[in-house]
């Protein structure tokens, strides 16, 4: 994993040196284990702060939108998706961005490791595929196949599909993998046990819209949370308020969300919220074969139509 | 003395019970289809509070949403036949749009018979007031929906 | 222990159409429980909570003079959820009031001064409450001259305007109407922005000459450099700001500018002090 | 000042006892996360965990609150009359709240309790409410409370203090809201109050020991607002929030609140939530002026308003008991330590003209 931190530190050096881009956005070691910080690399001396590993689950295609500088991102496979679905709803230009692509092999999940800990985690550091988990008076090593965060661990576009640069060699894609597993488990279930699933799902939710901030498709100037005339959500915690925000914010993303994980990454209390974009990513696949955010020239399913498109359910 | 909310929203073996259905008609088509069952005295019950919208292609998520979670124990969305639009592909997005918000809705545990969706163009009377019939009888056995109605919770006023 | 978020219940007495574009209007109410009003007093450069059942609360200055006993009234443009609603009412409604909050226009210090109100817009109201508080035959003495200087887009956008004439015929108090522009060929008073109207007809600064200054703050913004050029200090500057607000005592959080709560420690600053805060309003 | 022994075996009959007479609160343990929440029969708070994920202000200051009712129905006649509820005020008692929380709340009552205008939500439920502190005994990395005037074994804003030795708590009362609880639970052992406070000072010492991150706030008194204000660290510490709530929403000693109306028919409530000043909402005006539009100046806003807004205003102390929730719960570790480091050392370039 560090190789691709030095490459990316190699390639952003060279791009600031000659001018080519104003600015880098990568990551930084956190102040915690498992955590890196989005940070703004503009001058070359800064660059030796970017790094890479297995902690950077939060999609940087979100600090794209507004920019009007160049800028060189770093990029992973879900991560270049959203850029594709950024061009295509002309929130940045292609000419303004410098993508150094970085072959993905997963991100961890920090909350999923922590809770295999009693005590403390000090420090995490992983080597080839193992994580190395170390506290006061314990060191563990996982696998980390077995650690993986839940979109990683079925993803099948872990290389970037569109870039500038590479920071590593292509990684083998995931074969064989059943990506909708956990939907259909939803789906075989009676409304009523659907019904209470999503109340406990929902139940800890505390409004702070950390899954709507972190998502990269979300950049309406105001949120039909925030609209007051007519008003359609309420502010409080009221559990059908809280189902019909985490409706509307999915469905805003159909046929748009690259299953990033951003989102489940950013909620402070682990609520599982991809359990509404997956069932949505599973039906624009099955109804229309869309596949979010993989060319620039298709339009997204919800702007466009087949006059063959499926009808069963309109009597 | 605590406000009740005055809808007769109760259980299944209220026989008072009469379930409120939302019906968005498309002005072109299916809303001419309910003027023209009226018109030749067809029946059909008068569950349905009609919402005229331009067109399908106008259904947003919110405001099915927003029926729920103000009582509606259905919703009904019908426009033109897909091909005869007077916005030529309004139904067409509406199709797609409606097709995934039905998926997640269901998803999320409504009933299937709660949601209803149909063609119905304005010379369809006939099939206007049977579909007025099968969803009202659908949501009928579906009975109230009101686990998915927000409820402002009331408590006693305070006694100066 | 009181609650200070319980409004006194008020019916709407009367309701006037300021402008042409009815986008502002003004509300009389009147306290339903007696007592109220006594609890209610207050000064002006005060604003009040006006509360809707069901839609929410807006602050929203007191044009009333604390002279005109009986009723508050207030000038309010139709801007949002709140207001719209409050537009469409009827007189004989029930709503709900309250306040008095903020500091008012600090009258101790006024007294025995010359005062230049300068008014933009339909930031007027708790100038005209100032206004009509001065010329009060009570209050009149205790103030050297008074000069006005109000100005808006045309001239069916000035509020209260038969009070303006009614003004502008008395020798106690100097007007300077002004309009950014009209067609209307008999227009008697002033053409002009208030920055220049300003320039030409305000007197100078000293020690015993305020300026209070209430508008958008695009003339706020041009208005300023008139006045040091006029000579006037930065104490002897007051401006009242507006600041989405909540509470409106300081507790909720959100009016801040620095340290200070635009609706508890404001809205009148002077500016002196507002030069030491962040520039964040 | 009283200091008791309750050795563990009658731990769970006095808490049995106690909920005779208190409406008792403790964490528990769900799912992953520990959370306030009121104990049923027989439940038992899960007493060695390190902190709940959110803090306990919720007991206090919940997020969504009834403020008062009302009826639109025009042929009442109190129609649009905003009335008073009827709050249960009985007394509560917070077991196991770790010391940084209970001080976070004296902080936050600076605010709710002012000379001209009392919060009556807000102050009846924190007087009615007995805080029954459990000391620290191994802090987390991101506890940085000895710096920002509180501690593992801190009493104030607590009516008691117990420590764990082991086979027993030691019991320290700190006002008489305290005894009563003890009373109330049957604890009066007598122990010899030499040797146990002896005891806890060590263990203070200890635990003070243990704590590996600190924060420097000596020279942010006299540092000038505006100064700080247009500092140029502001923009590279605000680039990676994404303006969540978070962080206001999991803070001990974060208050802000939204008022709203809600109606269902005819009734409506006027109800009080959590906001924070994340959110650009927070400050829109109902011109489309906002103050604070930019994602920098929100994040700049929350910093400033807990390191030189507050100490300014109150003459006191940061609003900060340094408890790290903020830190752990940032998707994007923005860190409170890193800026307040940032904000103490910063001086302004003169520039030499």
């Amino acid at each position: 994993m560090s190789e691709r931190g030095a490459k990316i530190r190699e390639i952003s050096e060279r791009l600031l040196k000659e001018g080519k881009i104003d600015m880098v956005i990568g990551f930084r070691k956190g102040t915690l284990p498992m955590m890196n910080e989005p940070c703004l690399v503009k001058s070359p001396e800064d660059v030796k702060n970017l790094v890479w590993d297995s902690n950077c689950g939060i999609n940087l295609a979100k600090y794209l939108i507004g920019r009007k500088e160049k800028i060189g991102v770093v990029a992973k496979g879900c991560d270049s998706r959203n850029i594709v679905t950024h061009l295509i709803e002309n929130k940045i230009k292609r000419d303004q961005l410098f993508i150094i692509g970085v072959p993905c092999e997963g991100m961890i999940d920090r909350r999923k490791i922590a809770s295999m800990f009693e005590k403390e985690i000090k420090e995490v550091a992983e080597e080839k595929n193992k994580i190395i988990v170390r506290g006061s008076g314990f060191e563990k090593i996982l696998e980390k196949s077995e650690v993986l965060q839940k979109n990683c661990a079925i993803c099948i576009h872990r290389n970037p599909v569109i870039y500038d640069e590479l920071a590593a060699d292509i990684v083998k894609e995931q074969k064989n993998v059943d990506r909708y597993k956990d939907v259909r488990q939803i789906e075989s279930m009676p409304p009523e046990e659907k019904r209470d699933y999503f109340n406990d799902l929902l139940s800890p939710c505390i409004r702070c819209y950390a899954c709507r901030n972190a998502c990269p498709l979300c950049y309406c100037p105001t949120c039909f949370v925030d609209e007051s005339r007519p008003q359609w959500v309420g502010k409080g915690i009221d559990l059908t308020d809280i189902k019909t925000f985490h409706f509307l914010r999915a469905y805003h993303c159909a046929g748009r969300c690259t299953d990033c994980g951003a989102c489940e990454r950013a909620c402070p209390l682990g609520i599982d919220v991809r359990a509404f974009t997956m069932k949505l990513e599973k039906d624009c696949f099955e109804l229309y074969g869309w596949e979010a955010g993989m060319s620039k020239d298709e339009r997204p399913p919800l702007d466009t139509y087949r006059p063959d498109d499926p009808n069963d359910f309109f009597k | 003395m605590g406000f009740s909310i005055n809808n007769q929203q109760s259980t299944i073996n209220n026989p008072k019970w009469e379930p409120k259905i939302v019906a968005f008609l498309c002005n072109w088509c299916s809303y001419g289809a309910a003027d023209l069952a009226g018109i030749s005295r067809l029946q059909y019950p008068p569950n349905i509070r009609v919402i005229r919208v331009p067109c399908t292609g106008r259904m947003s998520p919110k405001f099915i949403l927003s029926a729920f979670m103000n009582g509606a124990d259905g919703v009904w969305v019908s426009g033109c036949h897909p091909g005869d639009c007077h916005y030529l592909e309004g139904n067409y997005y509406a199709r797609r749009k409606l097709s995934l918000f039905k998926g997640l809705m269901e998803h999320m545990g409504i009933e299937s018979d709660r949601l209803h969706f149909s063609w119905i163009s304005s010379a369809e009377g006939t099939k206007f007031a049977e579909m007025a019939n099968k969803v009202t009888k659908a949501v009928r056995d579906a009975g109230p929906a009101n686990y998915f109605a927000k409820k402002i919770s009331i408590l006693k006023t305070k006694v100066a | 222990m009181q609650n200070p978020y319980l409004p006194y219940p008020v019916r709407i007495d009367e309701i006037t159409t300021e402008t042409e574009d009815k986008n502002l209007k003004t509300f009389r109410l009147v306290f339903i429980n007696p007592g109220d009003e006594e609890k209610f007093s207050y000064k002006s450069g005060q604003f009040a909570e006006l509360s809707l059942a069901g839609k929410g609360e807006i602050p929203i200055g007191i044009a009333s003079s604390p002279t005109e006993k009986g009723y508050v009234t207030f000038t309010v443009n139709k801007v949002g959820l709140v207001t719209s609603c409050l537009h469409s009412m009827k007189a004989g409604d029930i709503m709900g009031l309250r306040g008095p909050l903020g500091n008012s226009y600090p009258w101790d210090i006024l007294e025995g001064k010359n005062i230049v109100i300068i008014g933009g817009g339909f930031a007027f109201t708790t100038l005209r409450s100032s206004i009509v508080y001065m010329l009060d035959p009570a209050h009149r003495s205790k103030f050297k001259d008074i000069h006005v200087i109000y100005g808006a887009r045309s001239p069916g956008m000035l509020l209260y305007r038969d009070e303006l004439s009614a003004w502008e015929a008395r020798d106690d108090i100097n007007m300077h109407i002004t309009v950014d522009g009209t067609e209307d060929p008999n227009w008697k008073y002033n053409v002009g922005f208030v920055p220049t109207i300003t320039e030409q007809k305000a007197p100078p600064g000293n020690a015993d000459t305020y300026a209070i200054i209430c508008g958008p703050p695009i003339m706020i913004k041009f208005t300023q450099p008139v006045l040091d050029k006029l000579g006037y200090c930065h104490d002897n500057i007051i401006m009242s700001l507006e600041m989405r607000m909540k509470c409106g005592i300081g507790i909720c959080g959100r009016c801040n500018i620095g340290k200070e709560f635009v609706c508890k420690d404001g809205p009148v600053f002077t500016l002196a002090r507002l030069n030491e805060m962040p520039k964040e309003y | 000042m009283k200091v008791i022994k309750i050795n563990k075996e009658n731990w769970a009959g006095g808490l049995e006892k106690s909920k005779g007479s208190y409406r008792l609160f403790g964490p528990v343990k769900n799912n992953e996360l520990h959370e306030f929440k009121q104990l049923d029969k027989e439940e038992l708070p899960d007493c060695d965990y390190f902190n709940t994920r959110l803090s306990p202000k919720s007991i206090i200051y919940p997020q969504s609150e009834t403020m008062f009712e009302f009826s639109l129905d025009e042929n009442r006649e109190d129609h649009h009359i905003l009335k008073e509820i009827d709050t249960d005020y009985s007394p509560r008692a917070i077991i196991g709240i770790r010391p940084c929380d209970a001080a976070a709340f004296l902080l936050v009552k600076r605010n709710f309790s002012t000379p001209e205008y009392k919060d009556s939500y807000w102050l009846n439920a924190y007087e009615t409410t007995t805080f029954i502190g459990l000391a620290c005994g191994n802090p987390h990395d991101t506890c940085f409370c000895t710096t920002t005037g509180c501690g593992p074994f801190n009493e104030e804003g607590l009516d008691l203090l117990l420590v764990d030795a082991g086979d027993c708590y030691f019991a320290k009362t700190i006002t008489s809201k305290g005894e009563n609880f003890l009373r109330a639970a049957g604890w009066d052992a007598g122990t010899d109050v030499e040797t146990v406070c002896e005891q806890i000072k060590t263990m203070k010492q200890e635990a003070e020991a243990k704590i590996t991150s600190f924060v420097a706030t000596d020279k942010l008194k006299d540092k000038k607002t505006t100064d700080l204000f247009d500092a140029p660290f502001w923009e590279e510490t605000a680039f990676a929030c994404i303006n969540c709530g978070a962080c206001t929403y999991a803070c001990p000693t974060c208050w802000c609140f939204d008022i709203q109306d809600e109606v269902s028919g005819y009734s409506g409530i006027r109800i009080r939530n959590w906001d924070s000043c994340m959110y650009p909402l927070f400050t829109l005006h109902g011109s489309g002026h906002n103050p604070r539009s930019t994602n920098m100046q929100r994040v700049r806003q929350r910093f400033m308003h807990k390191l030189k807004y507050y100490p300014d205003r109150y003459g006191e102390g940061i609003l900060c008991v340094g408890c790290g929730r903020c830190i752990r719960l940032c998707s994007v570790n923005i860190d409170i330590r890193r800026v307040c480091d940032l904000m103490n050392s910063y001086e302004v370039q003169v520039t030499s003209d």
